[in-house]
């Protein structure tokens, strides 16, 4: 904290004139980033329409490309027990680069989808600005004229989703939750069609997404009135020693609590935690798709990287606090989540319910606070993240006979089996790998988080995780038995070309889907962290000794 | 004084600030109300670090005063433009995405 | 030293995929086959069949090609596991043919395979099928699009899963292939099944056993949490992993592994799957269905429930037992008021699974080999009885019992192969079953004579479901639309001939599968009568009430 | 005593080596593996053997015979203990303790039984060359009668009970295939269903003695098992014999499971006088008297015995006095005499001798009856009904000629073989003494005169008086190869009785096997003793009441009204509706309860789970009303849990 001359009464701050050192090294990548983005916004500003699109997609490309590499090369020269920068409001690790690396991915894996052009059009509206069905919509759309502006917007969010997990400070982190919701909740509203659903579905993720970053702020601010300082260190020692000094005897504690308590409710609204999940299924349907994929993806590793962060790292030495809530709202995300799911008809909500059924088994792996733990959560959330891109990049496809919108309806899919196995086939996979069936990836997560939680004494939580499954069984396996077990009516939907670039993608998630689950070793042994791999490489983001529960 | 007056005050605001949220129908004032919950939280901010007798809370407060106003920005951009097409801004209007 | 198990696991994997990869080359004339689908569809049973065949031969040459290259896998998987079983060391009690490799270090997982008498049985139990129930479905599926090549090649993925779980000799792996092995039975009825119900069917099945499954997954957590490894040669024995873990967790552990495989097995009262998915399968299905993969079910009792738990046995020996029995009789019973021919069957099956388990948790060595010898005995016969019933089906269309009557007259081999498995069904000396039967009683009885009593009246009704079915089908006259009813044909003969040939044999002469069998018996066996002295003073009691 | 003679004999050592020695016996396999063979050609051959196919079905039993006799004289070559040899032939199945091999016991009880199979098997067989000579499906029946003779030679050569159970279901299997042979006729289909299934009852008996034989006396082979028996306690010893008894039961049709032989007359005529009457249904006798040293040690079930083969023995006679259906009237006679060697059988060593006596003439003059039947039924175009026969005499001289032996055979004319073998029975009775021997000797007597009324009945009604043939019915004799088997079983008819009876040749012959102490058969006796008296006066009796009756006034041609008892005779005694009320009915409604439970109870279960998560689903999912600000509350309930349960710690 700065210090004060504390003298009676209030006389500025002495400020110190040197500034902090600044390792650019690993503040590049954000600053790529950062860059890439307002060189984006200028050029919406000087670039002729024209050359806009094909200059912003380079653009943003060479960033991500970038930064990702920048992680690549980081995770090798960082030391062991990782690094702060910029006077520690920003930490970096193995743990940290790898939550990165893996948004940075996804970010790329999404980003094919939003370039996606179907006859010229991409899934963005000509111009969100118009009135849906007037003259002027249709003059936009005549005049082919596009929302460019989607680039800098997706780059902004990415940037808050780098900074998320690394935030050393809950102020840090509270920018970084901004930066990466604000561009997102616009971009929710710019669908080509159906627009209203989309800008319905802006509106509520953006007011319910500022109140609920209320709450995280108020949190914020109980936390440095409890512990006299936001720094993730600070906070720790002042939990450990009972409070900033000006609480003598802890009677602090109940600032704390609230502290803990709205923190969490913050993050687990991001995460989509029941019960602050209901903008989930309504945002995931309205949205347009490729940025349904990008949130699903993106989004939810950030989210799970800052909310592992502020429970192992601030509030990691008092576990007996907080754990009863995490089991508490673990078991209403799981068992809630997969219930309702069970009669959804629309696939992108059903999507949506099953993240959030996937964000609880998660959370049994946070409950586990262990290493193992975090590992496990490390590996299921990106084995979900490419899964969850293949699925949707799928739905992108499948479009109604008239006037070639999505089609959400699973009970119209009958017959796509028979009519596009290689499309049915891809999306059972995911679906399968959602399920948890062997030899995918999604049973090697589920495996992972599952065997942390036992581990750590959750074991009901477990079985109650396992039941949930089961549940979410049925579900998945409903739409297999629709598309292959159907017999199609005419109405069936039809599919359009998948082209190069969502072709890909969809590659891209069975390689992963099936990579990760018959060969995770790799990734398992060499990526995560783990207790045996000698010096502790998960410094910053979870140091065991200071995860001991009080015994019971 | 104590404080702590103050950081009362806070929670007073802000759960007028949620309460608001949850009463009013139309969406700006609806936000207007989440606004209101931001500053609830920068006066504790600011509280606080006069208790704790240092500026860190003070700084914290321009931080948010910041994002408050970006939030504003990004906020009435879409508050507008579904206002625009429903002549209405009303949230319960807005309820085609459900179960 | 030649990886035999391995190779009996990737022949069938690669065969799957070739067969598909055959499958998929599109002929220009598969799409006639498709235009006269309609038309196929349009009439019913058997004159479908022979409408569309003219008409298919031409057309999916594909199909067939894939066809021939799906059976002649499966032959050489045949070949493969013979030559490994010819290699088998009768005297050895432990894993032979053993391979070890890392999978996934982080969680103590192996790629480790290695059989026992019993498991040796077993995957030449799967071997000897899948060929043969290729052979009877070979027609059956011409009226679809891909000629049916698709369901060969499930049938040989399912095929190398089978081996696969049987040969498992890490909990993980065995878990992996357990799971696994839903999928393409789930398409295979699902989609190549029949009747309006095969998709709920087919769902029933799948969900049934996912939700066993993941129960037992706990359990697994479980075992590698406790013992710290999965390989299954380290858990067991005195010295093993799990020797130490104190009774109660050792209970749970084996409830977790318990109710998945009585789900599979299929057990009073988690049997219900296994009538509908009978009755919505075509027969290749449910001989690989009822035959083989219901056996993991009691394989795995007896592999992992008993060997990995040994301190839990005497907790469950007694509900285990009348759970057993109640399958017993229950499902004779549900057999004589079934309609179906399928859900008749698979009721047997239910009874006859009652046998085995109650062999199994006897804890005698002449019920325990019995039980083992059970499995393949059962799965000979059955095998047999569906692939009958399925050859009745592909005429007229029809499982229903009603729907016959005095086909003896114009089918006599037809007959004849019918009323032999049936008799093998009800346990009739001579034929395969009565051995493993016999043993399960004698053995049972030393265990609890009130048991094998109860357990004998399963025998009565035997002769009564089977019987009855045949009257009831094959006997008095013959009706004026069944007077056109094909006898076999040479394919059927071969696809049938072999299983009631093998019951025969190993009806006279079952020494040499019994002599494999023993060594892996007497180790599990050991273990129950180790430390069951609550079984032991049941028993006791038992006799007293007598 | 005895029991010590059984150890004696049953003691395999010496006996094994001594048929390593000797060249027939080592093939003694041979008896059942050619007809077996037979049965495995025939079957699988197909057409193709439609045309010689029944000749070799002809030719095999006889081989069998044959090698029987090769046997027989390699034992009567040997000292009368060592008469008794196994010969194993190899391995079944073994596992631990229990160990079942396919050993062969050659001893004078078998090789009899194996001598009368295979000589009046062959007989049959050639009779049916004939018989069925107008059937299509006459390879497979030539096929089944092969699995039966094999079967049955099994059962009676085995050297251990699975074995024998082995045996004792192939004759259940051949005798359910042959009755149902004519599947097309749904009540031969029915009857045959039924034998299969009352004989299931039957050996559940058999089963569950075996379990107890293994858990208790450690073994099943016989010699074991017997050597084993002093040490075992009554209660076991007791339970076996009851249950073996059950397995009796149910193959020789004693009560309470008699049941199926009547119905099992759908079959073809030679089947009923090859299984029915000479060979199957004498196997319950076969196993009371091979299972010897169990009853001898267990009294009150040689008692049970005794009083079933008693009950059976009247029961019998009555129906068989009432039955207008002349095969069914014979199957009747059938269960009154086998119940008569039960009870003797029942009787212990004394019985044995006179029990297997009686069996073995038994199985000659009743197939001699029954082929006759037969002849007569092809002669009246199948019609069974004996009110439509009569006056068939001069029509068909041979029948009657070979058909009246047998009847003064079987009624015990003195000096034929009836005559010795009942005889033997009865003086056996009474010799036990005290009031059980007179019951029971009164009872056997009053057999035999139930025996003299229904045969002599039969013979008047079918053969003398006048004709009361139906329309179109132009008797005629039947042909050589039908008529022979006939006449040669009649002369055993004559002279057999004699021949095995006098100087008690047959009962030294058997004694090592049996173990009974050869008491002397007085032929002069037989005349003086009272007993002997009795029996004539009876035969007297009987005959006379049946001429009164059926003879001397013409038969009505469809059967009269009745009384009480001739109607329940004719309703056999109501054993059938005894059995569906007993049985079959609560079976049935027990079995449409379990399906109604199936699908209410255990099934909808887990449906209904299904089902209840659906509505939860359905009813949770209100909560997503798309209204922002429910959402917001949701939320704001959210933090309200999340406070609460941080608030625990506190």
């Amino acid at each position: 904290m700065i210090p004060l001359n504390t003298d009676e009464g209030f006389s500025g701050p002495v400020v110190t004139t040197q500034a902090p050192t600044l390792d650019w090294w690993l503040l590049a990548p954000f600053l790529v980033v950062f860059g890439a983005g307002v060189l984006a916004v200028l050029f919406e500003a000087f670039v002729p329409a024209a050359r806009r699109r094909g200059l912003q997609i380079a653009v943003a490309f060479l960033a991500l490309l970038t930064t990702f590499v920048l992680f690549v090369l980081q995770a090798g020269s960082l030391p062991e027990e990782g690094a702060t920068l910029v006077a520690g409001v920003l930490a970096v690790d193995r743990v940290v680069l790898f939550f990165q690396g893996t948004v940075a991915v996804l970010a790329l894996i999404s980003l094919v989808l939003i370039t996606e052009r179907r006859d010229g059009r991409d899934a963005f509206a000509a111009q969100a600005a118009t009135v849906p069905g007037s003259e002027q919509e249709r003059a936009h759309i005549m005049a082919g004229s596009q929302h460019t502006e989607v680039y800098p917007l997706v780059l902004f969010a990415v940037l808050g989703m780098f900074m998320f997990p690394a935030a050393n400070d809950f102020l840090t982190m509270f920018i970084a939750l901004e930066v990466m919701s604000l561009p997102l909740y616009l971009l929710c509203g710019l669908a080509r069609r159906r627009r209203l659903f989309s800008q319905e579905a802006a509106v509520k993720y953006f007011l319910l997404g500022a109140f609920s970053s209320a709450f995280f702020l108020f949190g914020i601010a109980m936390v440095y009135g409890y512990a006299g300082s936001v720094n993730f260190a600070e906070v720790r020692a002042a939990v450990e020693n009972g409070g900033a000094p000006a609480f003598d005897g802890g009677n602090g504690e109940p600032l704390m609590l609230m502290g803990v308590g709205l923190v969490a409710i913050g993050l687990l609204f991001k995460v989509g935690a029941v019960p602050f999940h209901n903008w989930k299924p309504d945002v995931y349907q309205g949205a347009p798709t490729p940025i349904t994929a990008l949130m699903a993806s993106c989004t939810l590793v950030a989210a799970f990287g800052a909310l592992l962060r502020v429970f192992f790292v601030p509030f990691g030495g008092s576990l007996e606090l907080w754990e009863p809530m995490l089991w508490t709202i673990a078991v209403l995300t799981m068992v809630v989540a997969a219930i309702v799911a069970v009669t959804q008809r629309d696939v992108k909500r059903l999507l949506a319910y099953s993240s959030v059924v996937h964000a609880g088994f998660i959370l049994t792996a946070v409950v586990a606070a262990s290493t193992d733990g975090l590992a496990g959560a490390m590996f299921y959330l990106a084995a979900y993240g490419f899964t969850t891109l293949g699925a949707f990049a799928v739905l992108t496809l499948v479009r109604t006979r008239d006037g070639g919108q999505e089609l959400g309806d699973i009970e119209r899919w009958a017959g796509l089996g028979r009519r596009h196995p290689g499309l049915a086939g891809a999306l059972s996979l995911f679906l399968l790998a959602f399920t948890g069936i062997p030899l995918t990836s999604g049973f090697i997560g589920k495996f992972a988080v599952f065997e942390a939680a036992v581990a750590a004494g959750a074991t009901p939580l477990v079985v109650v995780g396992v039941l949930s499954s089961a549940v979410t069984a049925f579900f998945y396996i409903r739409i297999i038995v629709v598309m292959f077990f159907r017999d199609s009516e005419e109405e069936g939907p039809t599919v359009v070309p998948a082209g190069m670039l969502t072709g890909g993608v969809i590659t891209v998630g069975v390689a992963a889907t099936l990579t990760l689950g018959v060969f995770p070793g790799p990734v398992l042994d060499t990526l995560l962290p783990s207790d045996e791999a000698g010096p502790e490489p998960a410094a910053v983001m979870v140091d065991e000794a200071s995860l001991e529960r009080t015994a019971p | 004084m104590d404080p702590m007056n103050y950081i009362v005050l806070a929670a007073l605001l802000f759960t007028i600030g949620a309460v608001g949220v949850l009463v009013r129908r139309n969406a700006i004032i609806v936000f207007m109300c989440v606004e209101l919950m931001l500053n609830a939280c920068n006066l504790a901010f600011v509280a606080f670090a006069r208790m704790h007798g240092d500026i860190e809370g003070q700084v914290i407060a321009f931080f948010v005063m910041v994002v408050a106003a970006a939030e504003v920005v990004v906020g009435l951009a879409i508050i507008m433009q579904i206002f625009r097409t429903r002549r209405s801004a009303s949230l319960d209007d807005a309820n085609l995405l459900k179960n | 030293m030649i990886p035999w198990l391995t190779i009996a696991i990737a022949l069938p994997a690669i065969g799957a995929v070739a067969v598909w990869a055959l499958s998929r080359s599109r002929t220009p004339a598969a799409d006639t086959a498709q235009t006269n689908r309609a038309e196929a569809a349009a009439g019913g049973g058997t004159d479908t069949i022979t409408r569309v065949r003219p008409a298919q031969r031409s057309a999916s040459a594909g199909a067939e090609n894939a066809k021939r290259a799906a059976f002649g896998f499966s032959l050489a998987t045949l070949a493969v596991v013979v030559a490994m079983a010819l290699r088998f060391d009768t005297g050895a009690s432990g894993l032979q043919f053993e391979q070890t490799h890392d999978w996934i270090p982080r969680f103590g997982v192996h790629y480790a395979v290695g059989v026992d008498g019993i498991a040796l049985v077993l995957i030449l139990l799967s071997a000897v099928l899948v060929p043969l129930v290729m052979l009877a479905a070979w027609r059956e599926h011409e009226d679809r699009q891909d000629g049916g090549a698709g369901y060969f090649a499930l049938i040989l993925a399912l095929q190398a899963m089978m081996v696969g779980v049987f040969a498992a000799a890490d909990v993980f792996l065995f878990y992996v292939f357990f799971e696994a092995m839903l999928i393409p039975v789930y398409f295979m009825i699902g989609r190549y099944g029949r009747g309006e119900q095969r998709a709920r069917a087919a769902v029933k099945f799948l969900l049934y056993s996912l939700a066993g499954g993941l129960i037992m997954l706990v359990a697994v957590i479980g075992v590698y949490v406790a013992g710290g490894t999965f390989l299954w040669t380290e858990l067991t024995g005195s010295g093993g992993a799990l020797a130490g873990i104190d009774t109660e967790l050792a209970v749970w552990l084996f409830l977790g592994f318990f109710i998945a495989f009585a789900i599979k097995a299929p057990m009073w009262p988690v049997h219900t799957w296994l009538p509908d998915a009978a009755q919505a399968s075509r027969p290749g299905t449910a001989v690989l269905l009822v035959g083989v993969l219901d056996k993991v079910g009691t394989y795995g009792m007896l592999r992992y429930c008993l060997e990995l738990f040994p301190s839990a046995v005497s907790a469950f020996v007694w509900p285990v037992v009348a759970l057993s029995l109640v399958s017993i009789v229950y499902g004779a019973i549900l057999a004589i008021g079934q309609n179906d021919m399928m859900r008749l069957v698979a009721y047997t099956s239910v009874s006859h699974f009652g046998f085995i388990t109650l062999g199994i948790f006897a804890l005698t060595e002449q019920a325990q080999a019995g039980a083992a010898l059970y499995m393949v005995n059962h799965g000979f016969a059955t095998g047999a009885l569906f692939l009958v019933v399925g050859f009745l089906v592909s005429r007229r269309g029809s499982a229903e019992i009603a729907d016959y009557g005095g086909v003896q007259k114009v089918a006599p081999v037809l007959a004849g192969a019918f009323l032999v498995a049936g008799l093998a069904g009800l346990g009739l000396p001579g034929l395969a079953p009565f051995v493993s039967e016999f043993l399960v009683l004698i053995g049972a009885y030393a265990f609890s004579p009130v048991a094998a009593v109860i357990a004998v009246l399963g025998v009565v009704l035997a002769a009564l479901y089977v019987l009855w079915m045949y009257q009831r089908t094959m006997t008095g006259p013959t009706p004026e639309r069944l007077s056109g009813l094909k006898d076999l044909n040479v394919r059927e003969k071969w696809a049938v001939g072999p299983l009631l040939a093998l019951l025969i044999v190993f009806g006279l002469y079952p020494q040499p599968m019994l002599d494999a069998i023993d060594p892996a018996v007497e180790r599990t066996v050991q273990i129950g009568t180790a430390d069951a002295p609550a079984a032991d003073g049941a028993t006791a009691e038992e006799g007293g009430r007598e | 005593m005895a029991v010590v003679t059984h150890h004696a004999y049953l003691a395999a050592e010496p006996a094994a080596a001594t048929a390593a020695g000797s060249p027939v016996l080592s093939f003694a396999w041979l008896l059942f593996a050619l007809p077996l063979a037979g049965a495995a050609i025939l079957l699988l051959g197909g057409r193709r053997t439609d045309k010689w196919g029944h000749l070799l079905g002809t030719l095999l039993p006889v081989a069998s015979f044959v090698l029987a006799v090769l046997i027989l004289f390699d034992l009567l070559g040997r000292a009368g203990d060592a008469r008794s040899v196994s010969v194993p032939v190899y391995e079944w199945f073994t596992v631990g303790g229990f160990s079942a091999g396919v050993d062969l016991l050659v001893d004078p009880l078998s090789i009899s039984f194996v001598l009368l199979i295979t000589f009046v098997g062959s007989l049959i067989h050639v009779y049916s060359i004939g018989y069925m000579a107008e059937d299509p499906g006459r390879r497979r029946f030539f096929a089944y009668l092969n699995l039966f003779v094999a079967a049955m030679l099994v059962l009676v050569l085995a050297d251990n009970f699975v074995l024998l159970f082995l045996g004792w279901e192939g004759v259940g299997l051949a005798s359910y295939l042959l009755i149902g042979f004519w599947q097309y006729k749904p009540s031969a289909a029915t009857a045959a269903k039924k034998a299969f299934l009352i004989n299931r009852v039957g050996d559940l008996g058999l089963l569950v003695a075996m379990m107890i034989m293994f858990a208790v006396l450690g073994a099943i082979s016989f010699s074991e098992v017997f050597a084993a028996v002093p040490g075992a306690g009554d209660g076991i010893l007791l339970a076996v014999g009851l249950l073996l008894l059950l397995g009796a039961c149910g193959k020789s049709a004693q009560l309470p499971l008699q049941a199926w032989l009547l119905d099992a007359m759908e079959g073809p005529t030679p089947v009923s006088a090859l299984i029915h009457a000479a060979t199957m249904v004498t196997a319950g006798v076969y196993l009371i008297v091979r299972a010897g040293p169990i009853f001898e040690a267990a009294p009150v079930a040689q008692t049970a015995v005794v009083t079933v083969g008693a009950a059976t023995m009247l029961a019998g006679g009555i129906i068989a006095s009432a039955k207008d259906d002349i095969k069914k009237s014979l199957a009747g006679s059938t269960m009154s005499q086998i119940g008569m060697m039960v009870l003797a059988a029942g009787l212990g060593p004394v019985g044995y001798v006179a029990a297997i006596a009686h069996l073995i003439t038994h199985g000659f003059f009743k197939a001699g009856l029954f082929l006759g039947a037969g002849s007569v039924m092809h002669a009246m175009n199948e019609g069974v009904d004996m009110r439509r026969y009569g006056g068939l005499a001069p029509k068909m001289p041979i029948t009657f000629a070979t058909f009246g032996v047998g009847y003064l055979a079987i009624i015990g004319v003195p000096l034929l073989s009836g005559w010795w073998t009942k005889e033997s029975i009865i003086s056996a009775t009474f010799g036990v003494g005290g009031t059980t021997g007179l019951v029971l000797g009164s009872a056997v007597v009053l057999g035999a005169l139930l025996t003299a009324f229904y045969m002599s009945r039969m013979v008047f009604m079918t053969f003398l008086g006048e004709p009361r043939w139906e329309e179109g019915v132009h008797p005629h004799e039947s042909p050589a190869n039908m008529t022979v088997p006939m006449v040669l079983l009649a002369i055993g008819s004559l002279a057999l009785g004699a021949f095995l009876m006098l100087g008690d040749r047959f009962a030294t012959f058997l004694a090592p096997a049996t173990g009974a102490e050869v008491h002397h058969f007085d032929v002069a006796h037989a005349f003086t003793a009272p007993y002997g008296l009795a029996a004539l006066v009876v035969l007297v009796l009987g005959v006379a009441v049946a001429w009164a009756l059926y003879l001397r006034k013409p038969v009505v041609e469809t059967a009269p009204k009745g009384n009480l008892v001739t109607v329940a005779a004719s309703r056999e005694l109501y054993g059938n509706e005894i059995n569906e009320g007993l049985v079959m009915r609560p079976g049935q409604v027990l079995t449409k309860a379990l399906v109604v439970i199936e699908d209410k109870v255990v099934d909808a279960a887990v449906n209904g789970l299904g089902a209840g998560v659906r509505d939860s689903s359905s009813g949770l999912g209100r909560a997503q009303t798309g209204f922002a600000r429910s959402y917001a509350l949701t939320m704001l309930f959210g933090a309200v849990i999340v406070a609460a349960t941080l608030a625990v710690r506190l």
